[in-house]
């Protein structure tokens, strides 16, 4: 059915952002919020409606017919409507946070970004997936760049790797269409399921062009660098987006292409570890080792963005692992755990957000006690880590055994291992956070900062909910993820509204909660049966009278946050951690070097001559070979 | 048709009427100048319009090979229309801007487009080379018009490489004289293949070396950056948009039509892999032209180098001479001529007002006066090849037609993207340090309404051209069937059958 | 869901006091142990029983909310887990997925932190930051572990693991996976926190670090955590190594003799470096748990 | 020897040393003057191609019964070597009046001697 509806979600936000460029900077704040309210509502109109399309043809010479648009997919509306959950969710964050002080001029970028990001999962063909993807690099460049030249520096890195992949993506469009004579996506999977036995090494090239385009968007090893430098320096508010959802992308491409590729093509195509196509084992390695490594890195931070940047590299780790192994309960687990990644660090970086707004500071040591002042934004913060360190029975755990259960279905064992590693290390840096932003010694220069306001308060609770219900009853996430999986012709995981089955055992979020529940209330009981307990203040208890200010200690310097893990760092010190960071960086420079070099030559006098017996001699020589 | 010569005649006749005009009325001379400007693009325009096909006009009742004739298809109709709205705009910003000068700067600008339209429609090889070198003399002019030490220093540079070129050139014709007779370029077309395959070969580097070198292709292009730097902003804005874009036709012409017969496919001379040499080089000169212009922090310089590399890309897409990339090349070609033409003027207009030419002291322009970040960022994303923008379609054309060409292709087009990267990077770096916040004040930069023009007029085709390829479509797509034919092309068909109407 | 009603809460109940008694008479025999290797009486066995009903009794100090939340949370995580630890071949809830043990413990320890960390006491960071840093160490060699037995059993239920050495000794995964039952020992020597991985709370250096600001009730808390998890790692390692146990009290004694052995190694042994401490624990429970890993990878395919 | 190939190897060998002087030349005069070797010789050259022995002037008198042309000159070449004789003045005046500028900017004629000016205002 041929409805305006699809075109309506994509170009309304991108013409609304265009229009906001004219209205003063509060005003451009309330329409995103406005139009993420209404995009939510057209959203769950279109659920289901399985035929739904745009297409449109546009006359461009060297395609014979030049059919391009949208399609509804149910894959892509999943993404969509967490995206679009997500995003309203944001939006408010940021129409609170973007007061007189803290005003960035994002907002219709942002919209245009919104926009792009919808057209991308509800694309019917390459070409549009292109425009609409090539769209949201360079504007989320622009938010992030935002006018600082640190930003930029970042911007620009994740911009450049952006842009390598999108013309790897230009490369496997036209080598797939040079065979199936169209754009389509449908058509585009079918021919390479059928290359992968007739012409291995072609189906091979073509599918690591689209891997090279994904994993530079979902920054999976050797392209892992880029959000601990654009998520860190990204305006606050943006980072959730750009942290939540933006680095999305590349997982719903690899879902969207790579792996039905892999699911369609015949069991004899691809040599097969563990009864994983070989291509697919080796992406999972990469994918838990850039589990590991941003596990490490995250360790090693101590400023707080970069830290969950980190953090947001390793799960992409976990989900890209999850997808690896070719099972749908994989697949089910990478959905999951995107949608819940999506939810948790959305909050994780909008309480960050919220301290900053109030204190300006972002490395973490020079914080420090704001759970007494700031309760809302961290047990926001809390349940966000309690998430992200996959402990039950908030959501991430059950995307995270589930994870664990597609390795182990496959006896990827190692893979485990090194996910397992990521996971607990997980803990040590989530917990670091924790502490030495809202635990601890609050510095007396903080000691007047006060909860956020209501628009943000009203953001953060509602993630806060997000992070608890599919903890607690994962069917309501795995339900629409086994149609989606249904929809693309995958086994359905077995799922009742809290149970779950694995390939090992299964897992009831209910009880957990309700063991949870039971046993804190015990627990409870017996503190409220417990002695009186008298409220002091901190440094009242440990100094043993003495006044603190007598022997030069403040609150700052009785804050034990810098150099947390220094143990581990001494461990690892000899590993090349920066190492690629390294490379790129030298690559940079030796092409500026090159360049100067050919300026030289073209600046170079009394060469005009030779130049063109040069440019004669090039020509033989390539003419001959 | 026959009214194609007025596009040479009239811009002459104004031209040389200049020097007596612009003495007793400078001012209204001025506006005379610009007054023939616009007649010569809505007269590029009307002729466009009413193009069906390749068309032969012979002037003064002489036949080839004895008289010239001009020919008008829809490519060199496209391409003059194109070129004379781009000097039309490089001139009406020099004049409306504060620096205008005498009267004999825009008399040059005349003769320089007169004999870009002559390089345009010519059917003649000696008269291209002509046209090539008055708009050579023109353009040696302009470049020393700049009020800096560079240009005197940018016009030798230029002047005597295109010289030694030109010799070379016509060393090319005195030996396609001698062997068929003839220099009408449908009538050697059609009997090139004739010639002994080594003497084709020679004479196709004799006469490739003056137009690659006026391509703006690595080697032969050591004259661009000085030349692009000491000349006015409006001028280099011609070179690059206009003079390159008539440069590029006529390898495509040369190339396709003449050495290669119309026969479509790698170009080749007798048994030489010319085409496959072109290619090659177009391939070195996107990386170094990136790569140059990487290390820039003038942003003239800068945008030359781009140029450079977008000229390397449109020279490989010629050089494999099938439909989807002649059609990509043109695109290419065009749409850079736009961008690079908003490109040159706004930064032109940035560099007069604050008189900073290198991108690390533009920083804050852009917050004071965003508009010219807009502009500058418009231009980028058209050059880069960022889909919803001109250069896109143009871009994706040629990697659709480079990418399958066998390994060989596919590497080339890897080098190609990589090239494009370094691109992406250095016009983000510019547009994102408008933006910056800087520490010092920086003043508002002020434009007057004729540049708002032009530039919303640039933008609107450059957008119009990304969102829908089609508007110019209808005419572009013509355009690789009338340069490759079964046994010939359209053009020479064209003239051909003209003449033997005629004998009769 | 469905099996949720009153009998299960009770069930519960009986459980969460089970574990904490069980735990505090295990602390007031061990120090009993203790004091014996060392030629000291000791105090009785019910003195862990005598020292936390003192410490609910007795008024005591807080700082801020989170403290209490912190607390509770611990106890209240570390409750929880050993509802999922089979008790003599029961699963209470009807499920001991590994998994969930293994990630529910972790609760616990976050509460613990959370609410000293709340203290504000440097010290108790410290504690906790080289609580966290150990266990770095030791979670990867007995996760490999209970892998290693996943893949034989292509299940990741403790019950499971338990029934299956039923039948004699030689049944039980001591033998079955010796090189697996040395690295768990390790381990679990870290896990619990005595010596040589008693860095967390390393008495001479850092005041024994968590506990430093604890009082009253808290402290209370803080010997119930200990308590708990005394039972479910010891229970862990029951129903992993030991064959489980069909008796209630035979399940007990072997509890007693895993933490009996944990016990005596720790009267013996002195302080490793922290960082020591981590690689010792990737070095030889790692490689030893991932030789048994490999070897049973092996034996799988 | 016949006459045409000396002609055209004086052309060839005349192009090759101004292209020689061009190459090593430092003084903007002496290439300039090098750029006029080679014109010359490639005006030599044009001029060849148009040579037939024995050809009388390519001008139709009343004498002539018949058009044979084969007789005739070419006319061509040499309308096409005045094109060019008149092209290399105009461009030989211009480099001079360049020359000049530049002396007047640099102080010097020599090329090598030059830094390019970072200076820009236009």
């Amino acid at each position: 059915m041929m409805d305006f509806i699809l075109p309506a979600i994509v170009i309304g936000p991108v013409l609304i952002g265009l229009l906001s460029f004219l209205f003063p900077r509060k005003m451009q704040w309330i329409l995103f919020f406005l139009t993420n309210i209404v995009l939510l509502g057209a959203v769950f109109y279109i659920r289901d409606r399985q035929n739904l399309f745009f297409l449109f043809e546009l006359s461009y010479f060297p395609v014979n017919k030049l059919t391009m648009g949208m399609a509804y997919s149910q894959l892509g509306w999943f993404f969509l409507a967490i995206s679009t959950v997500a995003t309203l969710l944001f939006s408010a964050f940021s129409v609170g946070f973007n007061d007189k002080k803290h005003a960035t001029a994002i907002a219709p970028l942002w919209l245009i970004l919104v926009g792009a990001s919808n057209g991308i999962f509800m694309a019917h063909d390459w070409l549009w997936f292109f425009i609409v993807w090539e769209s949201m690099s360079w504007t989320s460049l622009l938010i992030i760049g935002h006018g600082r030249n640190k930003s930029f520096k970042a911007g620009i890195f994740y911009y450049l790797l952006s842009l390598a992949g999108t013309f790897a993506l230009l490369m496997s469009i036209w080598l797939i269409f040079r065979h199936t004579g169209n754009f389509e996506i449908g058509s585009g999977i079918l021919f390479l399921a059928q290359a992968s036995v007739r012409a291995p090494f072609y189906a091979l090239v073509v599918l690591a062009l689209f891997t090279l385009a994904f994993f530079t968007k979902s920054a999976l090893f050797p392209f892992h660098m880029w959000p601990s430098l654009a998520h860190a320096e990204a305006p606050d508010d943006f980072s959730a987006y750009l942290s939540g959802i933006m680095i999305k992308y590349g997982i719903f491409g690899l879902l969207l292409v790579v792996i039905p590729v892999f699911a369609a093509s015949p069991l004899h195509a691809f040599k097969a570890v563990s009864g994983v196509p070989l291509p697919l084992y080796f992406t999972g390695w990469i994918s838990a080792v850039t589990a590991a490594w941003g596990t490490i890195m995250a360790i090693f931070s101590s400023d707080m963005k970069k830290l969950m940047a980190w953090s947001t590299v390793a799960n992409v780790g976990y989900i890209g692992a999850a997808l690896s192994t070719g099972t749908s309960l994989g697949y089910a687990a990478a959905l999951f755990h995107t949608a819940n990644h999506m939810f948790f660090k959305g909050a994780i970086f909008a309480s960050l957000a919220a301290v900053k707004y109030r204190t300006g500071e972002r490395e973490m040591h020079k914080l420090g006690g704001l759970a007494y002042v700031m309760p809302v934004t961290f047990i926001t913060f809390l349940l966000g880590i309690i998430a992200a360190a996959g402990i039950p029975p908030l959501s991430g755990f059950a995307s995270k055994w589930m994870i664990f259960q597609a390795l182990f279905e496959r006896k990827l064992v190692f893979q485990s291992t090194m996910i397992f590693f990521a996971s607990t290390g997980a803990f040590l840096y989530l917990f670091r956070a924790l502490h030495t932003v809202f635990l601890g010694q609050l510095p007396r220069r903080f000691a007047k900062v006060k909860e956020v306001g209501p628009f943000m308060s009203f953001s953060l609770i509602g993630l806060m909910v997000l992070m608890l219900i599919p903890g607690t009853a994962p069917g309501t996430l795995l339900k629409p993820i086994n149609s989606v999986l249904g929809s693309m012709g995958f086994e359905q995981v077995k799922t009742g509204w809290f149970f779950v089955q694995g390939s090992t055992t299964a897992i009831d979020g209910g009880i957990t909660t309700f063991a949870f529940v039971l046993a804190v209330a015990v627990v409870f009981l017996l503190f409220v049966l417990g002695g009186k307990k008298k409220k002091v203040e901190m440094l009242d208890n440990y100094t043993s009278g003495e006044t603190p200010e007598d022997w030069n200690l403040t609150e700052e310097r009785y804050h034990y946050g810098n150099k947390f893990y220094q143990p581990i760092e001494v461990l690892f010190k000899w590993v090349p951690l920066g190492a690629v960071e390294e490379k790129y960086r030298q690559f940079g420079n030796s092409l500026v070097r090159l360049g100067n070099l050919i300026h030289d030559f073209f600046q170079g006098h009394s060469a005009w001559g030779w130049q063109l017996v040069a440019g004669i001699a090039l020509l033989i020589g390539l003419g001959v070979m | 048709m026959n009214q194609v010569i007025l596009l040479i005649a009239i811009p002459l006749l104004v031209a040389f009427s200049m020097p007596l005009t612009g003495k007793l009325f400078p001012r209204v001379s001025k506006v005379i100048a610009l007054l023939t400007l616009l007649f010569e693009a809505i007269w590029a325009g009307f002729i466009l319009f009413n193009t069906k096909g390749a068309v032969s006009v012979v002037i003064g009742g002489w036949l080839p090979p004895f008289g010239i004739n001009l020919v008008v298809d829809h490519l060199s109709g496209v391409v003059a229309f194109v070129v004379s709205i781009v000097v039309l705009f490089s001139i009406f910003f020099q004049l409306s801007s504060g620096l205008s000068k005498k009267p004999n700067f825009y008399m040059l600008s005349l003769l320089l487009v007169a004999s870009l339209m002559g390089i345009i429609f010519t059917g003649d090889l000696f008269n291209l080379f002509v046209f090539f070198e008055i708009a050579g003399i023109s353009a040696y002019s302009l470049i020393a018009s700049g009020k800096n030490s560079n240009s005197s220093n940018g016009a030798l540079g230029y002047l005597i490489p295109a010289s030694v070129a030109s010799v070379f050139y016509l060393v090319g014709i005195a030996l396609i004289y001698s062997t068929l007779g003839t220099l009408n370029i449908a009538q050697i077309a059609s009997s090139f293949s004739s010639v002994k395959p080594i003497l084709a070969t020679f004479i196709a580097f004799s006469l490739l070396t003056l137009v690659l070198l006026e391509f703006e292709i690595v080697p032969f292009n050591s004259w661009v950056p000085r030349a692009y730097q000491g000349a006015p902003s409006s001028i280099s804005a011609i070179f690059s948009s206009g003079l390159a874009l008539a440069s590029g036709y006529v390898m495509l012409r040369l190339g396709v039509i003449v050495f290669n017969g119309g026969q479509g496919g790698f170009i080749r001379t007798g048994s030489f892999e010319l085409g496959h040499a072109l290619f090659g080089i177009g391939v070195i000169t996107v990386i170094a032209g990136e790569i140059a212009a990487l290390a820039q922090k003038d942003v003239k310089k800068m945008l030359a180098f781009s140029s450079v590399g977008q000229m390397g890309m449109v020279l490989v897409a010629f050089s494999i001479g099938t439909h989807s990339s002649i059609y990509g090349g043109i695109f290419a070609l065009i749409s850079h001529s736009f961008a690079k033409l908003l490109l040159f003027l706004t930064a032109g207009l940035i560099i007069m007002k604050t008189g900073k030419s290198k991108y690390t002291q533009w920083t804050g322009i852009a917050r004071c006066s965003p508009l010219f970040g807009v502009l500058m960022l418009i231009g980028s994303l058209g050059v880069i090849g960022i889909p919803l923008f001109s250069g896109f379609w143009g871009k994706f054309a040629i990697i659709g037609s480079t990418v399958v060409l066998g390994k060989i292709g596919f590497i080339a087009t890897t080098l190609i993207l990589a090239a494009s990267v370094v691109e992406g990077f250095y016009f983000f770096r510019l547009v994102h340090t408008m933006f910056e916040t800087g520490e010092e004040k920086v003043p508002k930069v002020k434009a007057n309404f004729a540049f708002w023009l032009i530039s919303s007029l640039l933008v609107a085709v450059i957008v119009a051209l990304g969102l829908r390829p089609g508007i110019i479509d209808g005419r572009l797509k013509k355009i690789p069937g009338e340069l490759i034919g079964n046994a010939e092309s359209g053009y020479v068909q064209a003239v051909n059958k003209q003449l033997k109407g005629s004998k009769k | 869901m469905s099996n949720i009603n009153g009998l299960l809460s009770l069930k519960l109940l009986g459980f969460s006091f089970l574990s904490m008694s069980v735990g505090l008479l295990f602390m007031g025999l061990g120090r009993k142990v203790t004091a014996r290797i060392q030629r000291r009486l000791g105090p009785p066995f019910y003195q862990a029983f005598l020292d936390v009903f003192k410490a609910f009794s007795k008024s005591s100090i807080t700082h801020n909310y989170v403290m209490d939340l912190g607390i509770i949370m611990s106890l209240g995580g570390l409750i929880a887990t050993a509802f999922f630890i089979p008790f003599a071949g029961y699963a209470v809830l009807g499920s001991s997925s590994i998994v969930i043990i293994l990630y529910l413990m972790s609760i616990g320890y976050l509460g613990m932190a959370m609410g000293v960390s709340a203290s504000g006491n440097p010290n108790a960071t410290i504690g906790i930051s080289r609580a966290l840093a150990l266990m770095l160490g030791y979670e990867i060699p007995i996760v490999m572990i209970v892998m290693a037995m996943m893949l034989t059993y292509g299940s990741s239920d403790l019950l499971t693991f338990a029934t299956a050495q039923q039948g004699g000794f030689a049944n039980w995964h001591i033998f079955k996976y010796p090189l697996g039952f040395l690295a768990i020992e390790i381990s679990f020597q870290a896990m619990l926190g005595e010596a040589p991985y008693d860095h967390m709370i390393a008495p001479a250096e850092i005041a024994s670090g968590p506990m430093v600001e604890l009082s009253g009730k808290y402290l209370g808390i803080g010997f119930l955590l200990h308590a708990v998890q005394l039972y479910v790692e010891t229970g862990l390692i029951v129903n992993l190594f030991l064959g489980g146990a069909s008796t209630w009290y035979v399940f007990l004694l072997k509890q007693f003799a895993v933490y009996f052995t944990s016990m005596c190694i720790n009267a013996v042994m002195a302080r490793y470096r922290i960082e020591q401490g981590i690689a010792h624990l990737w070095k030889y429970a790692g490689t030893l748990a991932l030789l048994q890993l490999f070897i049973t990878r092996l034996g799988v395919f | 020897m016949n006459l045409t190939v000396l002609l055209y190897f004086g052309g060839f060998s005349l192009i090759l040393t101004g292209f020689y002087g061009v190459l090593t030349g430092k003084n903007l005069i002496r290439v300039i003057l090098a750029l006029g070797i080679m014109e010359a010789g490639v005006n030599l050259l044009l001029v060849t191609t148009g040579f037939k022995p024995k050809a009388i002037p390519p001008i139709i008198v009343k004498s002539f019964k018949t058009l044979s042309l084969p007789n005739f000159a070419d006319p061509l070449p040499q309308a096409l070597v005045l094109t060019s004789i008149v092209i290399g003045f105009g461009i030989t005046a211009l480099s001079l009046a360049l020359i000049v500028k530049y002396n007047e900017e640099n102080g010097t004629i020599k090329m090598d001697e030059v830094e390019n000016s970072e200076e820009v205002v236009e």
